[in-house]
């Protein structure tokens, strides 16, 4: 992105602020009229980034930089729905893309989740080194059309692009 | 001095249950805290245990991997572990983790008791 | 202060964005252990002042810089309570510190609250000119103690320092 | 492109009284919105004029205005006004702001149709 942000967010790597960065995005997304269950859940891939950031990047240490960013996106011909660009920068360790994946969900076992979870819940998820250090992670997601049916004709979850936005 | 250990989590023994409560979000910052109560609770190896989620506005996947480790436990223990109570938004990552089959999920407290 | 900031915000001047800064301002609040009326009081405050930058500052321009940032103060000698400070800084207009006052709150007529409020809730309010342009208002608030009373005897308003904090 | 307006004003009447129902958080983005309800409303110089304030969590000073340039025109109208479901939240800056006794305010809709 050439453009500056609309809001930028420098943070140290502190798990304590996670929940301050959770409810600014929900907000943001909320005025770019996503829904509000969409917007709890674009909190929550940004909540799984940041803390997989603090937990694998930055081994848990409290005062890594960590620098998150966010653009509405206008609906254009080839998106005709509105949305938002959020990318993650860290200053943390690099680590080839291809690595960065979810275990097997049909094993039940702790860990393993957040990297599912981002990419069910984002329409885009890219992983990348930076030139200098640490990794940039950005995520896009628009509006679901309403009309647009899930395509997996088993899934329950509220992820899914069939609940149309509410009004407000 | 940020004060992670806020969250609350209320322990409580009714009948041959023992019945968990945390309060607040469970998240990276506050899910140590719901760990430590579970593992005290589990360690009396009590019949049946109940994490009542009424409370609980938000979870990630730090609080769902503490509870999957409960479960493991729970399952060595031959303790019957039921979660109550859950938000719609806290299911969704239950579900968006397809775990929502995996854990026996009630809606009260009180159907938690015989579930 | 010379420490960096734990967060900092950069926003665009655009009202969209204040509910996302009022809700990251109220968690991190929250996070620090302020009750969740002072946190939502201390949310207002902030968003009075980026109003005022928005309204006052760039004239409702949409595409200034404004800049919030946080650090979490401890407790210490002099200030046995932990807290908070907000600095939030512009590019806009400068004007005089003693200029920013609100108006005599016993005529009833729209406006010129905003001050006012800022006052009420915050412990300490400082505008100054920053060295090249733009504006910066300092602004800090204590944990309020248990133990002591509101001073003046009559005041209802719930930023009265009377409110325990609740436990969690 | 960022929804300014999707504040949702609901206006009904309801015998003699004007209710103007905001929803969500009236603020500096949003409160162009609620004003213009109110002066679509205040028009038609109604003879009670009940702002319901149940479905809004927060509000700043820019809504506060509002309410209070809509008084001003009440008053020249002989329009009673009333606000009525007021969260403690939103009553704090009205006691901050010291209207909590300029302003008439009822509890629930019921009583400010008497008020
Ligand atoms: N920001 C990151 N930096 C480095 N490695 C990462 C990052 N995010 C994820 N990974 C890698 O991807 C794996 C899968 O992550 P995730 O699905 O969140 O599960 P978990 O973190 O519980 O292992 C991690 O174990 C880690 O090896
Ligand atoms: N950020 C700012 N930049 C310039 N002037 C300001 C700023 N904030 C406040 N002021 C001045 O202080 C006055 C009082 O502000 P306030 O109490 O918020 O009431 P209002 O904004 O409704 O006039 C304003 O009218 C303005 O002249």
């Amino acid at each position: 992105m050439t453009t500056p942000p609309d809001i930028r967010v420098h943070l140290v790597s502190d798990p304590t602020y996670l929940s301050g960065v959770r409810d600014l995005i929900a907000a943001v997304a909320r005025r770019l009229s996503f829904s509000d269950d969409a917007c709890g859940q674009i909190a929550l891939a940004v909540d799984e980034a940041l803390a997989n950031v603090i937990r694998h990047g930055y081994d848990r240490r409290k005062d890594g930089p960590i620098t998150v960013s966010i653009w509405p996106l206008p609906g254009d011909n080839g998106h005709p729905r509105p949305g938002i660009r959020i990318v993650v920068e860290d200053e943390a360790r690099q680590v080839d893309p291809g690595q960065i994946k979810s275990r097997d969900l049909d094993q039940v076992r702790p860990g393993g989740l957040g990297v599912h979870i981002i990419r069910q819940i984002m329409d885009e998820v890219v992983y990348e080194k930076r030139t200098g250090p640490g990794m940039r992670l950005t995520l896009v997601k628009r509006v679901p059309d309403p009309a647009a049916r899930p395509t997996c004709a088993d899934c329950t979850c509220s992820s899914a692009p069939s609940k149309p936005a509410p009004n407000t | 001095m940020p004060d992670d250990s806020a969250i609350n989590v209320t322990s409580e023994t009714i009948g041959n249950a023992a019945v968990v409560t945390p309060h607040g979000d469970v998240d990276l910052a506050r899910s140590p805290v719901l760990r430590n109560s579970l593992r005290q609770v589990q360690n009396a190896k009590p019949g049946r245990l109940i994490v009542d989620l009424t409370m609980v506005d938000y979870m990630d996947s730090s609080g769902v991997a503490t509870l999957v480790e409960a479960l493991q436990i729970a399952r060595k223990n031959n303790t019957r572990m039921v979660l109550c109570g859950m938000k719609d938004r806290v299911r969704s990552i239950f579900e968006i983790a397809r775990l929502d089959t995996v854990f026996s999920i009630a809606t009260s407290r009180e159907s938690a008791m015989t579930a």
